[in-house]
Formats: structure tokens, C-alpha cells, sequence
């Protein structure tokens, strides 16, 4: 099996939903297990919510890409965006000794995803590329 | 986008969220605890039952939530996280703050000795 | 005893008590909107459609409300006050100072404007 | 017609609402108007919250004792309390034209009812007699 399909979504907190809907619809009917969905669910929602925060700085006019590649044993998702990146030099990960308000949606994208990789896109913006393998329920 | 039930079992304030508790729902869902965790000697269970999923943004307001409560003397507990929902407290080890049920009745319990 | 059911409508927070907003209950739904309306610009609707009887309680509860809405630059509005329900905010003239609309629909439709 | 009843509650606000429903429990089946039945129900439930607040000081451990008569064409209810009188001389009724957050309980309670009577009862104490005429709807 292989789908692609492409969606773009407004940089607003609100239009994350429609995201999720949009992924879920192509890989529940796949078989998908609840868990793996669970994983690609989450892991978009702190990505696409970084866009919006920081990448974008909450300026809620901007626009997301996404583009979803699902085979047998793998679901790659990209989401692109055209704000300021992510600068992984000045990243700190989360002291999970001392639990936070915030600063998990990084941890959370790494521990969640086989592959986590950005590269620049476009003029300035980011290209997440986020990859998740055996989401299907076995047979 | 923020739904919730919110009902009254033996003085137990219990406010159940509904969809999810992320980024989108986040900042309701705080202006929706602040009164009853502000109070001393209230009891608040947060039920997620009928939650699909809890994104950073609802951890963070959860330990926020958990913690104001704490310093304003009223009890604060978390049933329902089961599934999925229940990995990402895992995940951060907020688990290790939050006081977390498996079910409501076991999450009331805890608060009527609270 | 209190219940209540919370959601969002277009950006409004629609708050939905159920059963009597009586002096049982007071107590616990003022807490429920502290926080909804403390924040400048937020629009919040009380919805009173399942409300069997409000009394004086409940009634000073929504007139403290409306007035900390107001301090603090929140929009804030009641509906579905029909039958007799309705009928206190009249025999309290505090009908002069809440703003009271029929239906859930006018009630969303002055937020809206607001 | 001619029903009477009496029934106890304690003084907490929890209990008020176990009244009404005694009450309406006599009234509905005997074909009470909807408007006769909330006139009742929120005369008694400022009266009762009174007697909590007021004669009681808040105190949840005393015992209020309600008695009910119903006649065709006039109910009766009594409200027996043995706290702190309701003192007529120093009751200031509510300014209408400025809402307020409290204040109004009396002035409902004699909007509400066609008459309104307070005795002493026992040592200390009071008996309040509230009467609602024309109670059913009309055939
Ligand atoms: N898409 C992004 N673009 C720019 N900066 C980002 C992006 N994602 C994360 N960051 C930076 O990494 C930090 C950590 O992010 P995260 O772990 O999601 O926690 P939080 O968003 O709660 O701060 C952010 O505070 C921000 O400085
Ligand atoms: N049952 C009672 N016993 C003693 N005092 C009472 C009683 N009912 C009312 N009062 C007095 O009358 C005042 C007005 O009562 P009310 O109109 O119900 O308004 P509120 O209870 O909001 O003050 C009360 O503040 C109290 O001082």
C-alpha cells in the first residue's frame, strides 16, 4: 500500500484538530493501531503547535503544508512552515526530574517518532519531517 | 475549543473535560479551574474519561492547576488517564507530581481522605 | 450541589448550570466563573435553559459576575431565562443591570456584536 | 380537598432542596399551576436559606420543622426554627433601583406569598406562616 495526499492548515491552535482529522481519516481505515495513532497524533499537535508559537510567533495569518506518505511499515509526515527555525544549539531538553508548565513538545516528538529531522525550507522556514514505522495493528 | 461537564459527588467538585485537552482547549480549561482550586479545603478531580487526547499544553495546565491548588489548601487528583491518554504523564514524569487514578471512584476516594 | 455543563460556541463560553442556582449551589458556580471572567476580552453566556429555579443566591452570584466582567473588560450575558425562572430578575429589577436575552441564539448573537 | 404533612430537615443548604421536594410532592399531584408551584418552591427556599443563614448563624447541626396544609383554594406551609429572631424594626427592605448581590430574600418572600406571619415559638425561636391562594390551575 501507498497514499500520499497534501493539506495546509492556518497557523491557529484551533485548526490543529483538523490536522489530526485529516491524518486519522487516511490511516484508520489502514488498520491503524490505537496506539500508533495515539503517537502521530500527539506528535503532530507539539509540532504543529510549535509552528504556530514560535516559529511563527502566534501571528495567526500564516500558513502550515503538510504532506503525509503512508507504505505498509511506515508513516512519514512533513510539515512545512515559512517562520523563524528551530535552532537546536539553544534547545535545553525538559529536566524530567522536576515536572514543568512546559517545555515537553520537543522530548515528547523525539520519544514518540522513529525519525525526527528538520532541514530549511523555502526562503526561511522549516521542513519537519516526522516518521513513525509499524503503525499498523499485526494480523 | 473547550468542552466540559462539570457535577458535585459527596462535595467533590468533579469537572470532566470532553475531546481534546490541547494547545486549543488549554487556556479555557485554566480559566475553567481557577475558582474552584483557589478555594482551601475545596476538592477538585479532574475526570479525563471522555478525553481523546492531552497534549504539553495540558500537562502544563494540570501541574500549574496542581500546585496552585496545593499552596491554596485544596486537594487536587486525576482519574481516568486510561489508555494512551494516560502514557503522555509517563512521558514527562508528571506522573511523579500529579495525583493520578485509574478511575473515578478511586480518584473520590482519595479526596474523601484528603 | 451544583452541575454544569461548559462549552464553546464561536469563541464564547457557554456555561450551562442545571438544576436549582439556589443557595446550595451559589457557592460553587460563582468559583466556576472566576476564571472565564477575568480575562479581558473573553464573551461569556450563562445559560439557564435547564435551570428549574433561581433564587437570591443565584441571582447575586450573576449580578456580582456581571459587574467583575465588566472590571475586567469580559463581555457577559444570560439566556434562556424562560417561564417562570425569569421571573426574579424581574421582581429583583436586576433585570435593569444583567444583560437577559430569550434564547441561547440572541444571547450568542449580542456576544457576538460585543 | 385538605392535606397535611410535616417534615424536618437539617440546617444545611444541601437539605433545602429535599423540601421542595416534599412540597411539590403534595402540590403537583393535586394539580398545582406551574407559576403557584415556583412561587412556593423559591418563597420557601429564601425562607429556609434565612433560617440557615440568619436565625442559625450558619450552623448545620439544628433542625428546622416544616408543616404543610393544603385546602382547595389556599396552601399553608410553616417554618419552625429555634435560633435567632428575624427583627422587623431594623429590616431594611432593598433598594430597586440598584441591583445588589444579596438583600432580596424578604422582599421576595412577601412578593411571592399572600401573607407572611412570624411568632415566637418555644424558648427562643420563631413560626413562620406563609400562605399562597389560588394554587391550581384553573379547569
Ligand atoms: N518550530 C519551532 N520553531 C522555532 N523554535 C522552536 C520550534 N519548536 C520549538 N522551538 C524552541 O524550542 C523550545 C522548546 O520547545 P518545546 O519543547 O516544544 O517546549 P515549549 O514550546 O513548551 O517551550 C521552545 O521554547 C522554542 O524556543
Ligand atoms: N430567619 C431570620 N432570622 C433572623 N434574621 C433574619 C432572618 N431572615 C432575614 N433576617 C435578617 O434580614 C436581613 C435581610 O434578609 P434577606 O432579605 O433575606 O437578604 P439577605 O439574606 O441576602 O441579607 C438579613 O440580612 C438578616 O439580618
Amino acid at each position: 500500500m501507498s497514499i500520499s495526499a497534501t493539506f495546509a492548515i492556518p497557523s491557529r491552535v484551533g485548526a490543529i484538530e483538523d490536522a489530526r482529522r485529516w491524518v486519522t481519516g487516511h490511516l484508520q481505515p489502514g488498520g491503524a493501531s490505537a496506539d500508533a495513532l495515539w503517537e502521530i497524533e500527539l506528535a503532530m499537535t507539539e509540532a504543529l503547535a510549535n509552528v504556530i508559537k514560535h516559529a511563527y510567533g502566534g501571528d495567526g495569518s500564516q500558513r502550515i503544508d503538510l504532506a503525509l506518505l503512508v507504505e505498509d511499515d511506515r508513516v512519514e509526515i512533513e510539515i512545512v512552515d515559512s517562520g523563524a527555525p528551530f535552532n537546536p544549539a539553544s534547545y535545553v531538553p525538559p529536566d524530567l526530574e522536576v515536572a514543568s508548565d512546559r517545555g515537553y513538545g520537543v522530548h515528547l516528538i523525539d520519544e514518540l517518532m522513529d525519525e525526527v529531522d528538520r532541514q530549511p525550507a523555502g526562503d526561511r522556514g522549516t521542513r519537519l519531517r516526522l516518521v513513525k514505522q509499524g503503525w499498523r495493528n499485526r494480523q | 475549543m473547550m468542552e466540559a461537564e462539570v457535577r458535585e459527588i459527596d462535595g467533590i467538585t468533579v469537572i470532566a473535560p470532553r475531546g481534546p485537552l490541547d494547545v486549543g482547549a488549554a487556556l479555557d480549561f485554566r480559566n475553567l479551574l481557577t475558582g474552584p482550586i483557589a478555594v482551601q479545603g475545596n476538592k477538585v478531580l479532574i475526570d479525563l474519561s471522555a478525553v481523546s487526547l492531552v497534549d504539553s499544553s495540558g500537562v502544563g495546565v494540570l501541574v500549574t492547576a496542581h500546585r496552585q491548588a496545593v499552596a491554596a489548601g485544596a486537594a487536587f487528583a486525576i482519574a481516568g488517564a486510561v489508555g494512551p491518554v494516560g502514557r503522555v504523564f509517563e512521558m514527562t514524569r508528571t506522573n511523579k507530581l500529579l495525583s493520578i487514578h485509574a478511575s473515578v471512584d478511586d480518584g473520590l476516594a482519595s479526596l474523601r481522605d484528603a
